[in-house]
């Protein structure tokens, strides 16, 4: 039972049946909103500040103690640019691009568990249903990739849809060692059965995993969606205004969103000793978020077919390798001693990284033409 | 309450069933297959099929209307939108035989319904019988094969020499 | 060290194989004629001995009596250059044999010629103006041009 | 099977991320596969060729600062000793030695542009450019001090320099060359060794030997092909016959080769600086040449190992105060030869990366 | 290509980024912070003094851009009244031939370096626009006598190491710390 549901239930005593739908979901969705846009805000901040000391430079600091009211800034900028629509484009559709890549983000931050029972619905099919959530907004990129009718934009929707399309297996079938432990679908049980982080327990898991949402939020080395020296700004390049601030926007609510999932899945979620949960759960996403933002200050970008490479030949074996590992774990092993799981799975994913490192080629690139 | 939310989503359904097959822009079409394939996914969700509703969002909404739309942006002279053929007016007459015989065989259909509340997490249930004793598990590990055979047919097939 | 071949010498090898193809030749330069120039360059790339495999440099000057074609040719197996010479007197639509299937490093430099001094290289396989765009009036780079 | 796709025209240019400058490509792609590129150049031509014809000789020095503006300082030597070699004229040793200081310096500076812009083309989001940009400031910082200007010097003269050193250069110049080796160490450590990197950049853009030969590259990219030439050992100018210094040479001609030519070139200059610097003599930093320099009627072709290739200058004299024609041979105009035969059949990416790889700079293919 | 390293590089990459991550920037703090330009700087404008020069013109021929303009007139005791001296720093690259070609040292490039202009007409300047100010100060390009008297250069060569100078200690990062807000 949620805080939400509760709420709901008390709500349905005194007002008629609809408002007491409707109202709580008015609020869901007013909270959510909120601490999405908070949060981006924050880590737009965070990602400048950090990749400024990464490059030995400042960042902004101007606007505030410490600059830290320039993501504000950056949004008016924004907000107040002139909308252009190039004159070729499919006009509804360039419309619609960007809310569709960004609505799914709220969605996915329904079923995330924040503390001991504050989460908006525990959806007994919780992960699969952010899995399936969270493939939405390919739809929305190449929407914007196709009706923008600039070839860039295309060139980036035809990556994008190659990337999600791709990384969506090793990244299911990573978290189906998560649920093979916890035997359930369910964020909340997730969380709450991991009184080791599965990070611990399934360390491969969890380098699949984590790996796989880089490429699906497009962040550096798998950015190649928005590769700014290659096709200029990938399938936003003809947007500006109040859409590009969508787009941003869901660049930074994925981030966000999937840090949370990472931090759910595989680092416990809100589980913690002292401080309160919601406080350990913020923790652990800005953990996730600054690393992701340090792999962004060091590594190059992957080509589109080297990146193909990556998630066939390499995560999705693995995956499946890992998948079978942890079957034969859950059955075998006793589940009293998990300890000598952590041992034995991380003995097993430095065997496998090595072995699929000298095993593992890239293929050649070239193409007779 | 679930009667407005269906009959919302069914109207949509049928309008993006109908503008899928109307639209001359193939794009556009594909786009309201995706949100045709998003409705029913919500009507699924109505009937308390929760793990068929994420389902179907995550294979249709999430690959198939993908590789539709990859196939349109591969297409030549896509500009040209939806050519009209000489089977233009045949199909419009087997599609409305066709309507007017599901139409039919629907309302004259003895629909058996059970008073049986629904069961609320459908997926363990779901994993149950497809898996468990006496389950459909010989069918499902066929189906798999199959599936992995097309899928390395196909592989042989594209492969250049 | 690059040591510069003696033109005259190199005439007489040039004159053994072409004959007649010399025009002048001094000990900075042997000068062809414009007909010649592709045998001529086809000999000083091919022989042993000479195996200019390299050009260095492709230009043009205009001496308003006529335009002089510059190529400084250099060995990087020997390590020797020349610079070779070829005049045409014609000022209305200068023709000189193209060398771009000897040496691709003619490629640009010759398009840049053409663009700016009018000359047009006969045998490129894409003549097209290089810095200025199609279209431009006159030829910058000639002296009469203000 | 092949599923029939058609061909679309890519217009990468004037303006682009990673165009290095208002350049054009007009790629032919199929899908992500490059079929055709043919490079569009002319959009910052200034006409300098022209414009010389009408200055003194010494008015033309600010000209090549403009060349490639990278490397201002070896444009200016370029220049200065074709005209000195036309005209005849001595150099003293202090200048001399004070010539081979900059053009080292020049070339680190370019270097660390060049290698930082491709590792950037590679993506990685501008963290080694900055790193190479503030080496590359302390560099500037030298030649401000020198001369004034932080990227159009402006220092050669016909017969020296324009001004001899403040006191305070060489204790800066001696702590930079004392830690430039352990910062390219780290550079080394950052992204040389980095798995992406080996996975982009090798066997990407490969330019055989005989094709490198055949369009004349010069350059990194001539020695990434496996070619040993270089003009400060194959045809010395100034007193680079006095130095001791490695030629590096590639083996397989692609991109990574090209980077790793650059990081060592930079090594073997620091090599040159460390020998220039205690032979350093005092005297006088220019000879004495006649404010308005008149050589003798004659032509001359001047080249040496710029940063991006061979610099040559081939000057014509009809004994007036104004070269009567004045043409740059640029090395990254012909470099850009090649790049058609190195790209065809990669992919989009690979195609920016062998662009940058060739390290182009505007300002000296158009002039 | 094998990825035969095991990621060791892409580690060891990291750990670069992550060393630099605590040193300190070396940004500049621009309009609030000013390091110490070079003393031959070729600033902004040119400094001109009426009482040394002869109207002789060189700095005018020696102008590649012919961005000096001079008109005299034979005054008496045989010497050039300077009429008109007008220079348009707007069509001026800086290179310092003037200042270099000029016998009498009537002529200085100017230390200062924000002189943006709204109109390009306002960058052609006259004879009073080009004397000697209190914002109009010569730099020590070619004039070894001005060189002495200007401070020294901020190097960023020694960013991370403490320099004497004039009894105090200063390196570069004291420098960009000084964080006066406001010119």
């Amino acid at each position: 039972m949620t805080l939400l549901e509760q709420f709901q239930l008390w709500l349905g005593s005194i007002w008629p049946e609809w408002a007491a739908y409707i109202t709580p979901a008015i609020i869901g969705v007013v909270v959510v909103l909120g601490f999405v846009l908070t949060t981006v805000i924050i880590f737009i901040y965070l990602e400048r500040r950090l990749l400024g000391r990464f490059q030995i430079r400042t960042g902004p600091n101007r606007l505030g103690p410490e600059g830290i009211f320039q993501p504000i800034a950056t949004a008016l900028k924004v907000l107040l640019k002139e909308d252009i629509v190039p004159a070729k484009a499919d006009k509804a559709v360039h419309w619609l691009a960007p809310v569709i890549v960004f609505a799914p983000i709220l969605l996915i931050f329904a079923v995330v568990p924040f503390g001991k029972g504050a989460i908006f619905t525990d959806l007994n099919v919780g992960i699969v249903y952010v899995v399936a959530i969270s493939s939405l907004s390919a739809v929305g990129i190449y929407m914007a990739g196709w009706a923008s009718s600039n070839k860039y934009a295309l060139i980036a929707a035809l990556r994008a849809v190659a990337q999600m399309v791709s990384y969506e297996l090793p990244v299911i079938l990573s978290i189906l060692g998560v649920v093979l432990m916890v035997g359930s679908l369910s964020m909340n049980q997730i969380v709450e059965s991991q009184s080791i982080p599965f990070i611990l327990l399934q360390p491969l898991g969890f380098v699949i995993f984590f790996l796989g949402t880089v490429a699906e939020m497009n962040r550096c080395p798998f950015d190649l969606l928005e590769a700014d020296s290659e096709i200029v700004a990938g399938y936003h390049t003809e947007y500006s205004g109040m859409k590009f601030a969508l787009f941003y926007l869901g660049e930074y609510g994925h981030a966000v969103a999937y840090s949370a999932i990472i931090a759910t899945l595989f680092l416990g979620g809100w589980q913690g000793p002292l401080l309160p949960p919601i406080i350990w759960f913020l923790i652990k996403i800005v953990a996730v978020f600054c690393f992701i933002v340090w792999m962004r200050a060091t590594l190059p970008r992957l080509r589109v077919d080297q990146l193909m490479a990556f998630a066939w030949k390499c995560l999705l074996p693995l995956a499946v390798i890992n998948l079978f590992i942890i079957a034969a774990e859950v059955l075998w092993l006793p589940e009293s001693m998990p300890w000598i799981m952590v041992v034995l799975n991380f003995a097993f994913a430095g065997v496998l990284i090595l072995l699929w490192s000298k095993l593992f080629t890239l293929g050649g690139g070239r193409v007779e033409v | 309450m679930f009667d407005i939310v269906f009959w919302v989503l069914a109207a949509v359904t049928v309008g993006a069933a109908l503008a899928v097959v109307l639209l001359r822009d193939v794009f556009r079409a594909a786009l309201c297959l995706v949100l045709l394939f998003f409705t029913i996914a919500g009507v699924y969700i109505t009937l308390h099929a929760d793990f068929l509703a994420v389902v179907q969002v995550l294979v249709y909404v999430g690959a198939i209307s993908i590789l539709i739309i990859v196939g349109i942006m591969l297409t030549h002279e896509v500009w040209r939108g939806n050519p009209s053929g000489k089977l233009r007016i045949p199909a419009i007459v087997v599609g409305l035989l066709l309507l007017g015989t599901l139409v039919f065989s629907a309302v004259t259909t003895k629909w058996q319904t059970s008073d049986v509340p629904p069961q609320e997490p459908t997926t363990a249930a779901i994993g149950a019988s497809l898996f468990g004793e006496g389950g459909f598990i010989l069918p499902v590990e066929i189906a798999a094969v199959l599936l992995l055979a097309a899928v390395l047919g196909a592989i042989v097939l594209i492969r250049e020499k | 060290m690059t040591i510069a071949l003696n033109g005259e010498e190199v005439a007489k090898k040039i004159t053994e194989v072409v004959p007649g193809s010399v025009a002048a030749a001094d000990k900075m330069a042997v000068v062809v004629g414009s007909k010649s120039l592709y045998q001529v360059a086809e000999f000083l790339k091919s022989t042993s001995g000479l195996d200019f495999d390299y050009l260095n440099d492709l230009t043009a000057v205009d001496y308003l009596d006529y335009f002089e074609v510059v190529y400084h040719l250099t060995s990087l197996k020997h390590n020797h250059s020349l610079v070779l010479k070829t005049r045409c007197y014609e000022r209305e639509k200068p023709i000189v044999s193209s060398v771009v299937s000897l040496w691709r490093a003619a490629d640009f430099q010759e398009r840049e010629v053409y663009d700016l001094m009018g000359i047009t290289f006969e045998g490129h396989p894409n003549l097209k103006r290089l810095l200025l765009w199609e279209g431009f009036a006159g030829h910058p780079l000639r002296r009469d041009y203000l | 099977m092949a599923i029939r796709t058609e061909p679309f025209i890519l217009n990468m240019g004037p303006q682009h991320p990673s165009t290095h400058g208002v350049f054009r490509m007009r790629v032919t792609l199929d899908g992500e596969v490059v079929l055709d590129v043919e490079p569009v150049v002319g959009y910052l031509h200034r006409g300098i060729e022209k414009l010389a014809e009408g200055r003194t000789y010494t008015q033309n020095i600010p000209f090549t600062d403009r060349l490639d503006y990278l490397a201002s300082m070896t444009n200016n030597l370029a220049y200065v000793l074709a005209v000195e070699k036309l005209a005849g004229i001595e150099v003293p040793e202090r200048a001399e030695h004070l010539r081979i200081i900059m053009a080292e310096m020049m070339r680190i500076a370019s270097h660390l542009m060049a290698v930082g812009f491709f590792l950037n083309d590679l993506g990685a989001m501008m963290t080694p450019v900055l790193y190479m940009w503030r080496e590359r400031e302390k560099l500037l910082d030298l030649f401000e001090m020198v001369c004034g200007q932080r990227l159009t010097y402006n220092y050669m003269r016909v017969g020296g320099v324009s001004h001899d050193i403040p006191e305070e250069f060489l204790p800066a110049l001696r702590r930079f060359v004392a830690e430039m080796p352990g910062l390219i160490d780290e550079y080394d450590q950052f992204l040389a060794q980095n798995e992406i990197v080996l996975a982009r950049s090798k066997g990407v853009g490969v330019l055989p030997e005989d094709l490198a030969i055949n369009i004349a590259a010069s350059g990194p990219v001539l020695r990434a092909s496996g070619v040993q030439w270089d003009i400060r050992r194959g045809d010395p100018y100034s007193i680079y016959d006095r130095f001791d210094f490695d030629i590096p040479v590639g083996s397989a001609g692609d991109c990574y080769d090209r980077y790793w030519v650059r990081v060592q070139e930079m090594r073997q200059s620091v090599r040159i600086l460390e020998q220039a610097i205690p032979q350093l003599p005092q005297g006088e930093v220019c000879a004495k040449v006649p404010q308005l320099l008149r050589p003798p009627v004659g032509e001359v072709y001047g080249r040496i190992e710029a940063p991006k290739g061979e610099l040559g200058f081939y000057l014509v004299s009809d004994n007036s105060i104004a070269p009567y024609r004045f043409r740059i041979r640029p090395p990254t105009l012909i470099n850009l030869t090649a790049l058609r035969d190195m790209v065809i059949g990669w992919k989009v990416a690979d195609l920016i990366i062998t662009f940058g790889s060739i390290d182009v700079c505007l300002g000296e293919i158009d002039r | 290509m094998k990825f035969e390293r095991y990621g060791i590089g892409i580690a060891k990459g990291m750990m670069v980024t992550f060393k630099h991550l605590f040193r300190s920037p070396i940004t500049v703090q621009y309009p609030e912070e000013k390091l110490a330009v070079s003393r031959r700087i070729r600033g902004n404008e040119l400094v001109w003094y009426p009482d040394r020069c002869t109207g002789c013109a060189t700095c005018a021929k020696s102008c590649p851009h012919g961005n000096i303009e001079i008109v005299t007139h034979v005054g008496d005791e045989n010497s050039y009244v300077v009429d008109k001296f007008e220079v348009d720093t707007g069509r001026c690259m800086f290179c310092g031939l003037c200042v270099e070609s000029c016998p009498y040292e009537a002529l200085a490039m100017g230390i200062s370096y924000e002189r943006a202009q709204y109109r390009r007409g306002d960058m052609v300047l006259s004879k009073d626009a080009l004397l000697l100010s209190d914002i109009r100060r010569p730099s020590g390009y070619a004039r070894p006598k001005v060189e002495v008297t200007l401070p020294k250069q901020t190097l960023l060569v020694y960013w991370d190491k403490d320099r004497e100078e004039g009894g105090q200690k200063v390196n570069f990062l004291t420098l960009s710390k000084k964080r006066g807000r406001g010119v």
